[in-house]
């Protein structure tokens, strides 16, 4: 056992990063070595990316970033699952809603504050995950899709119905409103709606996220995720369980959603049903594919560049008819996405470059 | 490891991309109110979907305001801009462009359409410095749960309309009614209000029911209505919901053996073509009619048919003309237009417009003004209103919604 | 629930039935979820506004799925031939993104508002059916699906190109080896499905109003009873349409309140009882 | 001698069809036992049945004495018995090693270079999987099946797809590896010629039914067995 385990190097060649539902390259588990570098970056990219706001003085691009962030958490979310299980969800929505309105209500009507709201919201949309899931990741494909799909609109017809408007305020939506005195990592609800204020909040989940998706890409377990979606059958006849990972992974994606929900709700103040919209779920994924779900970063780019489109398309209207030729686009000619596309660029780039030094020499 | 950097860098790429772009012009808060400062508005108006036309509609009245207030050396001297940026009618694009217009220096928005988006605007509006005016969305919450001392409404709520109907009721032939109503605050708020009115005024429902938002099949929801044994209609459903339930009705011949058919919301100007004969006769509330005889009035409708081709006013650029009209009275009565005193003119203006005199109601910032009962007939080529009662604002609503805390 | 009831839970079936019975054709062939079928669903209303404003609905009636029948074979040749080789949830996407162009671009032609289309003076009126007015219209629509449906079945069944079709479904690289040119089967069902979609559009252009949001919400109703009807299947589709519309229709009458969750928390049901639907025999 | 796989009465039907009738066999370890039977004669089934990836109609197998009829596929992997696909399956996107290492630190394999050498797998270790020729994925398939020690190993139709050359050194391989290990081999194939040089005993199936069953000489020597090829192959 332990012979063997010395005798397979960590790093492994990448697969064609080129296709869409390709994985990355996938490692024998985690070294110390990759582990402690990885982090290393991390805390890196955390700081330098708290400086966000002074780089970006123009409030406008600041609002952009940091609702493109929360998206980005999103489609980070649903890009896991997909880029991991294989698992193509339409029913995120489902947990990113319920976590905002988990902590529009917590706040709202419980006068909890802020901080205990961010824990219930999460953790309340972990453990819908974690039931959902339950019944869900068993079912295969196209199925899949439209069942999670069926979920998210069934919570929000849920949501709207008159019976329960005292609680979600139905169609009105809900604000969310907390004490005056009660602060949510040094902000105060006044301030909450400033991009930059809010920015780092938005910032370290971020960047915790990524480096979880990360250390579990990275993972044995990942390796076995991995498995599962490329040959479930046979992950079972070599004596691996095939339900409780993918069950883990979906509660873990839903664990993200979560987070991005309960963000959304802060930073908004406000919650409505759009939260829970078929529109709000396609678009999440879509910023997923365009990003580029095979890239640990991806969906995150698909997040920021979605925001920024609404911004400065929505003037035409045609909004709705960019991203249906971005997702179309990116799924057939540019595999990978954005991100797959720049780091094959980058590849091919640095091909060239060496393929030039060789000659000259 | 290089891959990893670069994989790293990308959303770092991302963000610092957009430094470059949309230079700030901020000019800080705003102006400092002093003479000849501009009065700078921002309107936010969806660019699709069901609620784009009204949109649309909403910001060519404010521009008619603004152009009619410039003509005249400006409001108070200020000279009106009027700045647009629509969105995809999503709150959260909504708010940022709310942000943006703020940070450019407009101080005054509105244009805004659903109610969503005027709810999350709302929130954000003290910490923008920036004052709203909803000129379309009539449900409650906007100036109760959801209200805020930044916000202003200056079109009916749906609990004034709704008990202008029922005030309206005893007008009406029939007696024994059947509420048709979406399953949404406005069709609750009606059907609860109309089925009290309508024990005092001694007619009986026989039946109510809810479909939900987005409804598209009304066959066994109409067929309910012909089993009651109902000889009226009280029908809250509007857009879509609205035409689909008259359509449909008419197939089932449902409006012929009826005395009355009632609408709340369901029909408008702007589906007279779309809806045709069928409603020939279909009793609405009416939130303003080009008709409204007094001088201020008279002079819109002039001015306005002439710049658009002779067609008259409908309620929602009439509604959006009257939010302008509200704003400039208000800064003409704090002599600025710095905010914080238009705000402090806001909570106690009363003055003369197109609807007759209207005031705000400080407790929650909604406008008081008449609602009407209207009845539909041919008149000239198309169809028009016939106003069938007029009911005061103090008789409708006179009391602040108590969920409202300002 | 009286007959009248049944009949408008049949009728709202029957529309299913002819909106789901192309989208499970495509499937069942391609092995690809039309996400666009919404869309096509969309233009055909739109273009049955279009037909009936210049010439009558009767011609809407026939010329709408003829001109969805040739945009069905441009998204064959254009889409599912070009992308065949491609995972089928790769080609779905792509119809995703294909459903958000159609129906952005309706719009910018057609614009937002909800356009009105009338029915024929012939069907304004009501018809008696053992004893109960029922509108003329909706009997029609729930004629139309009965000949449709008879009429595939026994062109399914019956026909070399059926008999084509269902072994290229069944499998289509057995298909392939027995010589049956697979492009042309799939040609035919793609087009014959989005003419049903512009069938259901038109039909339902007087019945629903025409606006830019139909597409989308019924598509959504649409794919549920594909994949509860189990994937690929024709028939079960069919069935579970007509079954969708009477669950809803008795939804309405009897808990009202809850109507709306229905057919969710059914097919919900469904697919985690039979993950590959009521008629499933293989799982995408 | 033990037995370590042992299948009484088993039976599989599809509605109205039956694929597997009443079959029974035994086989002990090191032993290599064939199952051999023209088209549709239901070896793939019994396969299918023996492994536990399709639900028996009727029937036990028992694992070292021990009823596994109802235990899951994986539980059976844990606990000793393993299987090959006659369509190749493998982990596609992965490479050789990722997926020969993730498989043997699941089943606890001691000397995963052993089973790496006895197929010849060490050119392509860095290779991915579906990138390589598929002669050498059939062996990817085989050595997952034989990692950490399994008792039983199932192996459906090794042979199909290969070369006359690549099927023979493939036989050599398993005959080799089934002594070696000291593992009991049920070879599920298509290649009889094949079967009668390497195995140690040989079931015949006809009709989803056991026709002959013994030593290659013996099964040989049936008549019944002769016929049956006869009249459906020749």
């Amino acid at each position: 056992m332990s012979t063997t385990a010395e005798q397979v190097p960590s790093e492994v060649p990448a697969t064609d990063p080129a296709a869409l539902l390709a994985p990355a390259p996938v490692g024998s588990g985690l070294d110390r070595r990759t582990v402690l570098r990885g982090l290393g970056l991390a805390v890196v990219v955390l700081v330098v990316g708290l400086f966000v706001p002074d780089v970006i003085s123009d409030p406008t691009n600041m609002g952009i970033a940091t609702d493109g962030v929360v998206l980005g958490i999103l489609a980070l979310s649903i890009g896991f699952l997909a880029h991991r299980s294989g698992l193509i969800s339409l029913g995120h929505t489902a947990f990113y809603g319920a976590s905002a309105y988990g902590l529009a209500i917590a706040t709202t009507s419980w006068d909890w504050s802020p901080m205990q709201a961010i824990v219930f919201a999460v953790l309340g949309g972990t453990v819908l995950g974690l039931v959902i899931g339950a019944f869900v990741v068993r079912t295969p494909g196209v199925s899949f899709l439209v069942l999670t799909l069926a979920i998210g609109q069934a919570l929000h017809q849920l949501v709207v119905q008159d019976s329960v408007r005292e609680t979600t305020g139905a169609y009105d939506g809900l604000a969310v409103t907390w004490g005056a005195d009660d602060k949510v990592a040094g902000i105060a609800q006044a301030d909450i709606g400033n991009a930059a204020t809010f920015w780092p909040l938005a910032w370290v989940s971020l960047v915790v996220v990524l480096v979880v998706l990360w250390l579990v890409g990275r993972s044995r377990f990942g390796r076995v995720l991995e498995a599962i979606r490329e040959n479930e059958e046979r992950a079972r006849f070599s004596g691996f369980n095939t339900y409780v990972p993918r069950l883990i992974a979906f509660t873990l994606s839903s664990a993200i959603a979560s987070l991005a929900g309960a963000l959304f709700a802060l930073k908004a103040s406000f919650v409505s049903p759009d939260t829970l919209s078929f529109v709000t779920a396609g678009d999440s994924l879509i910023a997923a594919i365009v990003g580029g779900f095979a890239t640990l970063v991806g969906p995150l780019v698909g997040g920021v560049v979605y925001i920024y489109a609404q911004s400065e398309l929505s003037d035409s209207g045609n909004l709705q008819l960019f991203t249906g030729i971005a997702l179309v686009v990116a799924v057939v000619f540019l595999r990978g996405g954005i991100v797959g596309a720049v780091t094959d660029g980058g590849r091919k780039l640095r091909t060239i470059v060496q393929t030039r030094k060789g000659a000259g020499r | 490891m290089h891959k990893k950097l670069l994989a790293a860098a990308v959303p770092l790429m991302a963000v610092g991309a957009m430094t470059g772009c949309g230079s700030s012009s901020d000019s800080g808060s705003g102006g400092s109110g002093g003479d000849g400062a501009p009065l700078k508005i921002a309107l936010i108006p969806p660019s699709g979907g069901p609620l784009a036309v009204f949109g649309k509609d909403s910001t060519t009245a404010w521009q008619f305001a603004a152009d009619e207030a410039n003509a005249n050396g400006g409001v108070d001297g200020h000279k009106v801009e009027i700045v647009t940026s629509q969105t995809d009618g999503t709150p959260a694009a909504t708010v940022r462009a709310a942000r943006k217009a703020t940070q450019g220096g407009a101080r005054f928005i509105s244009g805004v359409i659903t109610s969503p988006e005027n709810g999350a605007l709302q929130q954000q509006l003290p910490s923008m410095n920036a004052i709203s005016f909803n000129t379309f969305g009539k449900d409650d919450a906007l100036t109760g749960k959801q209200c805020s001392a930044n916000a202003y409404r200056t079109v009916q709520n749906t609990a004034m309309d709704v008990d202008a109907v029922a005030k309206s009721l005893e007008k009406l032939p029939a007696t024994k009614w059947a509420i048709q109503a979406v399953d949404y605050a406005t069709g609750r708020t009606a059907a609860k209000i109309f089925t009290a009115a309508a024990k005092q005024a001694g007619k009986q429902v026989v039946l109510t029911q809810y479909a939900p938002l987005n409804t598209t099949e009304f066959g066994s929801y109409i067929t309910k209505i012909k089993n009651s044994g109902a000889d009226g209609v009280f029908a809250i459903e509007f857009g879509a919901d609205g035409v689909a339930f008259v359509n449909q009705g008419a197939q089932f011949k449902l409006f012929q053996g009826l005395k009355s058919v009632l609408g709340f919301n369901m029909v408008s100007e702007p589906l007279f073509d779309a809806l045709g004969d069928k409603i020939e006769g279909f009793y609405n509330n009416i939130g303003y009619v080009h008709q409204l005889d007094n001088a201020k009035n008279r002079a819109f409708v002039a001015a306005w048919k002439a710049k658009n081709g002779g067609k008259d006013p409908y309620y929602v650029q009439a509604d959006a003309y009257l939010g302008a009209q509200t704003l400039f009275e208000a800064v003409k009565k704090a002599k600025s237009v710095d905010p914080a005193k238009v705000k402090t003119a806001l909570d106690s203006l009363s003055f003369d417009s197109i609807v007759g005199q209207v005031s705000i109601r400080p407790g929650d910032h909604q406008i008081l003004r008449d609602s009407y009962l209207g009845q539909v007939e041919k008149q000239g080529s198309g169809l028009g209103w016939k106003v069938i009662n007029t009911v005061p604002a103090s008789e409708t609503q006179p009391q602040a919604d108590p969920s409202c805390k300002l | 629930m009286d007959l009248a009831q049944l009949l408008n839970g049949l009728a709202y079936g029957a529309l299913l039935m002819i909106l789901s019975s192309g989208l499970a054709m495509i499937y069942g062939l391609r092995g690809v979820m039309n996400f666009a079928h919404g869309a096509l669903y969309m233009l055909g209303a739109y273009l049955a506004y279009e037909v009936t404003q210049r010439t009558s609905f009767w011609a809407a009636l026939v010329l709408a799925p003829l001109l969805l029948a040739a945009v069905g074979a441009a998204l064959e040749l254009g889409v599912f031939r070009r992308l065949q080789h491609r995972s089928h949830i790769e080609v779905g996407l792509v119809m995703f993104g294909a459903a958000l162009i159609i129906e952005r671009t309706i719009v910018l032609i057609w614009g937002d508002d909800t356009l009105p289309v009338k029915a024929p003076s012939a069907l304004d009126g009501t018809a008696n059916v053992l004893g109960t007015d029922y509108p003329a219209y909706r009997l029609l629509i729930i004629g139309v699906a009965a000949v449709m449906a008879v009429a595939l079945v026994l062109w399914l069944k019956r026909s070399r190109t059926g008999l084509h079709i269902r072994a290229a479904s069944h499998d289509t690289e057995t298909a392939k080896i027995l010589g049956i040119d697979v492009d042309r089967v799939s040609l035919v069902v793609v087009a014959l499905g989005a003419a049903l979609a512009g069938l259901a559009g038109v039909l339902a252009a007087p019945y629903f109003s025409v606006q830019p949001g139909m597409g989308q919400s019924i598509l959504i109703m649409v794919l549920i009873v594909v994949v509860a009807g189990g994937v690929g299947s024709i028939g079960g589709a069919m069935v579970a349409a007509l079954a969708l519309g009477l669950i809803q229709t008795a939804g309405n009458v009897w808990i009202p309140s809850v109507a709306v969750l229905v057919p969710y928390l059914v097919a919900i049901a469904v697919l985690l009882w039979r993950p590959s639907g009521l008629a499933g025999k293989r799982v995408a | 001698m033990s037995t370590a796989l042992q299948a009484t009465g088993v039976t599989l039907r599809y509605g109205a069809v039956t694929a597997v009738s009443d079959v029974d066999i035994s086989v002990a370890p090191g032993i290599l036992h064939g199952v051999i039977g023209p088209n549709g004669a239901g070896k793939s089934s019994f396969m299918d049945a023996l492994s536990g990836r399709r639900k028996l109609s009727a029937g036990t197998v028992k694992l070292g004495g021990q009823d596994i009829t109802r235990r899951s596929v994986t539980w059976r992997r844990r606990n000793g018995m393993a299987r090959s696909f006659q369509k190749t399956s493998v982990f596609g996107a992965m490479t050789v090693r990722t997926q020969l290492d993730m498989v043997a630190r699941k089943t606890g394999e001691d000397d995963l270079d052993g089973i790496v050498d006895a197929l010849s797998l060490r050119p392509y270790l860095d290779e991915v999987c579906s990138s390589i020729a598929y002669g050498h994925q059939r062996r990817v398939d085989i050595a997952m099946a034989l990692l950490g020690r399994p008792t039983v190993v199932l192996l459906d139709e090794p042979g199909a797809g290969l070369s006359v050359e690549e099927s023979a050194q493939m036989f050599d391989h398993i005959r080799a590896l089934c002594t070696d290990r000291d593992v009991a081999v049920v070879l599920v194939e298509h290649d009889v010629e094949g079967v009668f040089r390497v195995c140690d005993e040989i079931t015949v199936l006809n009709l989803g039914a056991v026709l002959a069953s013994g030593t290659p000489a013996e099964v040989r020597a049936h008549p019944d067995v002769i016929e049956a090829y006869l009249g459906s192959e020749a």
